[in-house]
């Protein structure tokens, strides 16, 4: 059943709040009074209910089943996190009130700083970037600064070619040309190639780990003292954090910036595409640039380091202010709940469980499907496949991915990482059962040897049993429609 | 470990079927010497629900919540009612563990949602289309910056005084190092209608300038009419960027786009949102239909599926980073979806009716403290006209009033010596908000208690 | 997808909650120590969530579309009243703590014994009667000690025959014998009839009113007092008062008791069959019978008035306790915050939209359908359908009900009243939008003219597009299976 | 009005529709002499959310929740943790709002739990099948001597002192007009073993006792083995009915199943509900198979749809008022099907591992406090034996100590006054129940809290 538009079914004069009324006052707009209706539709509070909770049963969500979207970490969100980040404590304080009033929430920043820091190996974070991509701009505006702040203006960032699209976009943002280093048949980061592009123009690499192919980069340690030696930062993308959380600390690796997805690793719900959170920790050599705001710990409780504080003389190198006032809190309080809840051992747990799903993923599927860096060792937490098994059967990586659908699975990521021809990129997550990786096993064996088998209109039509068939996207991008506007019949009846 | 399904068996049985001695077999690739050997000894051990719940709620109640006290502060964040259907909506698990709706086909209900907000978005700022929202106001205005260059390839924007020291303390980290020259105006509070800059602006507008930054109603509440700005910025081939940071006040206001304004930037927390410390909250990104292949983050557009039928999906995004790479229009890569939904609700629930009303009862609401108190000894109120928003001038330095008013239980406002530093004047001013959350009994406390901090 | 049951997926060792650990003490449970597993499976949290989550959306509700339920007045349930009651000023105290400790509770549930009296003109209020058929029971109980205090033993009970089930078996249970009322052939009690049963034996009479015909019995007042004049009390079921709140009060029509479904009229949520709350009005001739506890404003604040105060001498007169505490204290605070939400005039208007909505179903589908008292005046909040019109197409009522299904709406009630062959009882209540009625209007008409169009197989196999196929009933009442046990084969694995 | 969605226009349009002058018209059939005129005057007009949420967290605050307070109250009503995902799945609006599942084509969701919860509550009374829940338990007691009444043809119900005072007393209300007789015994608190009257009530079994009511643990929380006293039932052809209070006991105690218990009722509110100030809570009912079409209220059956699918219906509903009206099992129709919900997911969570770390961690806890309180001056313990709830005799009436102690923000137990109105002894009784929510600080306070109120 289609579900129309609010535009569609609402009315101007219909409304689902009821306010007080309107106290007679001299009105003091001065003249700018809105003059013409907004258009916007109402609706009565039941039909809004109605509406909402309706479109929502055409979504898929981890709360209705496996979601093994590589990169993208998609674990169960724990209802006490959504619970505790509504205390009217967190949710309801203003964040301009005086310090003295909001010492719990900053102690709650403070903690969860702790946390970070100490799971990272690193001495300082800083907590304001609201996303991923923001907290790599973070980190990136760092190594600038510190540049900058010894007058060495280097020009070039090194990103390996399996990175996120966010490093090198976030690179060139802040004046960096990118250099891409190659990566060896093994899927890593090619050393010798990365040390023959280093020189007095490396501002720094960003490096991902474990990387995009679900490898985990072996030789980090040399690579940082190799981009050191040459006077260089090295940017760590955090996104797949998850594997190693508690099995090894980014600062032993001599990494000088990482951002934390906490809506990855720290399971704060994606939400249909955000809100997002990205701390990122820094050694020594960039915790002078960290942004504002800091918290510190004065002799009467907490105190923010502002721009005011700033003025006064504190905390001079920062690079500056990222976003208004002090990072997503409510993510923060989601993050440490979770963090709370599993505690060093569970966090521990945690990567040792993803990791274990992945390869048990991997080597289940591996005779069924082409797994390019099956002989690299045991993957992270994230299985890689290419479509190479697909060759010759007329059938691409999109639509095994829109069979699943079928299956009653969300698809695992598709094309990315670019280094391996027709990606498929499968991430469990811990919180995935045994008892469901071999049902998702079970299908994926079935897909490709019905794929194998020729049956290919099971997947070129498919999906059958989703809320919609297969979407044009090209129609939608070629005259892009990207608002309501009332059906040219209707106006012209009006 | 109540969120990890595996059982000691079910591991031993997993490594023995991939051909793994132990789970460190699985971490060969980590070099030993920086191996863990152990739970990280400086971070207490797994807790249950009820600890968790006890340390968290012991941190929270440490804090003067908004509801708790006659509350008056604004300055880009405010506190406004949200409907109980709100949050309850959505916490649905469909929409609240959804990912970004890249399939499209098992993500209709993200999608059509969008699509709305996109729709109400634009409405209420008077432009074309709207983009699928961005981290806050603050990133959406640098957002903004950086579009007007890319459209009038030219580097200097003008930055009015009234916009939110917030907003320009980011434009200013994130034009460090590009090419883009900032000229920020300082803030002037001139009695009557305090930061307004038009006219200085419009004077400074040049060949060279890609925008004008301004914010309506300002930093200090001032709102104004923007037409003779956009005129002088289109006579130039310069854009007008209208930054909007208490939504509501579309409800009262023209628009900026019945203003003349090119692109539109916004805080949407007002509507859905709550005050959260400060995020996450809502960035609204507004413009017309002949820029939206300069937008920057992610775009919702209609189209039909293989049988016809009408839906929706990303679109446009061979603009994004993860197409792209460093030649994106925007590094950005989230949006704020689920306070986008919150939005979409709200003003669903509002609706044309809602949101006048409402927009109404706050301009009248301010009106009346205004009133009350610039009839106290000490304050001089600067604005003639405002929307919820106001500054008053302290006979004293604002800052120790604003915390003496803490201690006795009152928020009476944003003492604005908190965002601006280094300033003489503007140290003896608060700027308050008032919004349909107060009540007469709050009026009166908060009358009361400048009477009593300034009387002594 | 079929949802497999706990006990199939779950595992005795598996859990989803974190305990602390348990101190060691000297126990003392004198021998009675579990010594046998209770074989409960257990989940970890997210296959929790999920199951749950995916067993909700086999369900229909309100919150989905129309709910056109005859007699239940589905209508919408605002979340506000679920937050509030969620309050841990409500929600969080024991019914036993000392009276100084809850002095707010008793003053909501005062409060809202207030706006009940008040909305029915009816003296005094027990609040503690569980659910409706509770509630019947209490208004009974109280007119049998009443006939008691008097010693006068009085044996009958006159009931109309369209009366609800409760109603015959709440007379039954409190050892009446029952006499039934005819209807008239305009679908109301038969004063004439009624008149003709009173006698010195009769202890009362129990009215539903609006009545299940959806009629108001006009004559109600005439009834109350031909009843008062033979000695006997007027019992009057409130399912109904939804039509009628703030247009008449039951007082005035002579009512001495009549229980109030606060999940029907006053909107809180139905939950999939309960709880529900039933408080019961009295009139000054039953007040002093109502049963324990009681709320009285003293000196000191509220108190509670329980077998304590009564053997202290208060409140000699009652009949006792129904229940343990004070009743259903959730459903007091959802209760009254729709109540204050609507006010005098919203209430007012609830009732005229409920009859408004009801009456434009009856006249848009009386002509496709068989309205049987349609010339007996404007029906209240329910239009009732026979299926008469359905002669000769060989389907019946639960056909049509089961195509419904196909159509996106939960059925109507079917086979009730019992008064009307193969009744039709839709009730569409005030919260339903003039679209939702026309829409709703359309497909019943469309539904009509496929039935007497012969399309015989799309009722007979319906529902096609539900999560099950019809269900055997017959055979699940055969052969009752009430619990899981493991099948046969797997035991024999063991 | 918010919830209304009727404009005025529709409302014009749908009366012309039905051919009437006004919506009086539609009330005609209500006597002109008691039709109101206009909205109840004595009650105030409809309020925003607003309002509504600030009066009613007015009488709200008013109240010293369990929460704000070290707490130790029990007598039929516990505090327990429920986990977060509780509460949050029961208010999904498809289970929220759907209704009795009568069409189970669309309400597989609600049977399916029903099956299991009927499933889970089987297993730990230890019975063969339980019904899909009652009101509480305190009518689902009344409604087992009923049936036991059905089934044995005998009228006389022998109720122990130990059963919890209101269900006695609901008991006696509800038996007032029927045939049934009760003996009802007067609780001895027997040092060591208060409220145990299992002898006395072996004794007192005739040849006309229907039944035989017992409660364990009982209202004192003393605890006991009930197999001699089923035998002896059993050897008289009457019906052990055990009633559970405090269900989580069934993780440390042998089930009245394996003590030969005929028929099982409780009140299932500790496992996923709150306390609520008394409801609603969940009628627990179990019995064996073979008196499965005696049993009150709702079942819930397995079938097999059209095409051969497993489902679930309501079942032997032949039994139900609907059905057979003054000739039914019981007048009830209505169960408490969301706190069943609550049950059956917080007890999903639990599994057996779960359930009964929870159980030793109460009675452990129990133990602790039981040592600390006995060991002051003026306090008897008088249990040798509990699960997690014990009596204490003070040296003095005990119903001032208890608000002494609560103006002094401690809720330390149910002073036996309270529930038992005339007796002398008991009045310096109190009960107390400690569970797993209960902290160090929280004993330490309780502990002090006596010791300072009965050294005055």
């Amino acid at each position: 059943l289609d579900e129309a538009l609010i535009f569609e079914v609402g009315t101007r004069e219909t409304t689902g709040v009821d306010l007080p009324d309107v106290p007679d006052v001299r009105m003091r707009l001065g003249g700018t009074e809105r003059n013409k209706p907004i258009d916007l539709p109402g609706l009565a509070e039941p039909e809004v209910v109605r509406h909402f909770t309706r479109l929502s049963r055409m979504n898929y969500a981890i709360d209705m089943g496996v979601f093994p979207l590589g990169s993208c970490t998609m674990k169960h969100n724990p209802r006490l996190n959504e619970k505790v980040a509504r205390l009217p404590g967190f949710a309801d304080i203003h964040p301009l009130q005086p310090v003295g009033t909001v010492q719990g929430a900053i102690e709650l920043i403070d903690t969860l700083a702790f946390w970070l820091k100490t799971l990272c190996g690193m001495p300082e974070v800083a907590m304001s970037p609201k996303a991923g991509a923001h907290g790599e701009l973070c980190g990136m505006l760092a190594i600038r600064a510190a540049h900058e702040a010894k007058g060495d203006a280097r020009k070039r960032v090194l990103v390996p070619e399996s990175a996120h699209g966010t490093n090198p976009a976030t690179a060139a943002f802040c004046g960096y040309d990118v250099d891409s280093i190659p990566a060896t048949p093994q899927g890593r980061v090619d050393l010798a190639a990365l040390k023959a592009k280093l020189g007095p123009d490396v501002a720094g690499v960003m490096i991902t780990n474990p990387n995009t192919c679900g490898l985990f980069e072996s030789e980090l340690k040399d690579i940082s003292d190799a981009v050191h030696a040459a006077g260089g930062y090295v940017y760590c993308d955090g996104a797949n954090f998850n594997a190693i959380v508690g099995k090894v600390r980014p600062g032993d690796l001599g990494v000088d910036a990482m951002h934390i997805n906490l809506h990855k690793t720290f399971s704060t719900p994606h939400g249909g595409g955000g809100p997002g959170s990205g701390p990122v920790v820094f050694s020594a050599a960039l915790a002078p640039y960290a942004p504002l705001p800091f918290v510190r710990k004065g002799d009467e409780g907490y105190e923010l380091v502002e721009e005011e504080q700033v003025a006064a003389g504190s905390h001079k190198g920062s690079f500056g202010r990222m976003v208004a006032f002090h990072g997503q809190m409510g993510m923060f309080v989601r993050a440490l709940s979770y963090m709370m809840s599993h505690g060093a051992d569970g966090l521990r747990q945690v990567a040792e469980d993803a990791v274990l799903n992945a390869n048990y993923v991997l080597r289940q599927l591996e005779d069924d499907m082409t797994a390019p860096f099956a002989e690299s060792g045991p993957c992270m937490h994230e299985a890689l496949f290419s479509d190479e098994w697909l060759d010759g059967t007329g059938i691409t990586t999109l639509d095994i991915a829109k069979a699943m659908i079928d299956e009653g699975y969300h698809p695992m990521t598709m094309y990315f990482p670019l280094v391996v021809h027709g990606a498929m990129l499968v991430e469990p997550t811990e919180t995935e059962s045994k008892a469901n990786l071999d049902a998702f096993i079970d299908t994926m064996r079935a897909l490709a040897r019905a794929a194998k088998a020729g049956e290919v209109e099971r997947f070129h039509e498919a999906p059958f049993y989703a809320p919609l068939r297969r979407l044009d996207e090209t129609a939608a991008a070629r005259k892009p429609k990207l608002t309501w506007s009332e059906p040219e019949v209707a106006k012209a009846a009006e | 470990m109540r969120y990890l399904p595996l059982t000691d068996t079910d591991r031993q049985q997993m490594l023995s079927a991939i051909g793994a001695a132990d789970i460190d077999t699985l971490f060969a690739d980590v070099p030993e010497s920086v191996r863990l050997d152990g739970p990280v000894r400086e971070l207490p051990p797994h807790a249950s629900e009820m600890a968790v719940e006890r340390d968290l709620g012991r941190m929270a109640r440490k804090n003067l919540t908004a509801s708790d006290a006659p509350f008056f502060l604004g300055c880009g964040a405010y506190k406004h009612h949200v409907p109980a259907s709100v949050d309850h909506l959505i916490q649905r698990g469909e929409f609240l563990t959804s990912y970004t709706p890249y399939q499209p086909e098992i993500a209709q209900g993200t999608l059509q949602y969008l699509f709305e907000f996109q729709t109400q978005v634009a409405r209420l700022t008077g432009m074309d289309v709207a983009n699928a929202s961005m981290y806050d106001g603050s990133t959406a205005c640098v957002e903004a910056i950086f579009m007007a260059r890319r459209i009038t390839r030219r580097k200097r924007a003008l930055i009015s005084g009234g916009v939110h020291p917030h907003y320009v303390s980011v434009a200013k980290t994130l034009t460090h190092f590009t090419d883009d020259v900032l000229d920020v105006h300082t803030p002037v509070l001139r009695p009557g209608a305090p930061g307004d800059d038009l006219d200085a602006l419009i004077a400074a507008i040049d060949e060279d300038t890609s925008c004008v930054v301004v914010q309506n109603p300002n930093l200090f509440g001032h709102v104004a009419d923007l037409g003779a700005l956009a005129s002088a910025c289109h006579e130039k081939g310069a854009l007008l960027i209208a930054v909007v940071t208490e939504i509501v006040s579309l409800g009262a206001v023209r628009s900026p786009g019945e203003m003349g304004a090119d692109i539109v930037v916004g805080e949407g927390q007002s509507i859905g949102g709550g005050l959260n410390f400060g995020g996450p909250y809502l960035g609204l990104f507004a413009c017309n239909q002949k820029h939206i292949r300069q937008i920057p983050g992610r775009l919702c557009g209609e189209t039909v599926d293989a049988s016809g039928k009408r839906g929706f999906v990303l679109t446009l995004s061979t603009r994004e980073q993860h197409i792209r790479r460093e030649k994106a229009t925007s590094n950005i890569c989230t949006n704020s979806g689920l306070m986008a939904l919150a939005f979409t609700i709200h003003m669903s629930l509002l609706g044309e009716a809602g949101i006048r009303k409402l927009a109404a009862l706050n301009h009248a609401r301010a009106c009346q403290v205004a009133d009350r108190l610039g009839a106290l000894p000490g304050v001089t109120v600067l604005n003639d006209t405002f929307f919820n928003e106001f500054t008053i001038r302290l006979d004293r330095e604002a800052r120790p009033v604003i915390r003496h008013l803490a201690d006795k239980g009152v928020l009476g406002g944003v003492a604005l010596g908190r965002l601006y530093a280094d300033d003489g004047d503007i140290e003896n001013c608060v700027t308050l908000a008032v919004t349909e959350t107060v009540t007469d009994s709050d009026i009166d406390a908060l009358v009361a208690a400048y009477e009593g901090a300034l009387s002594c």
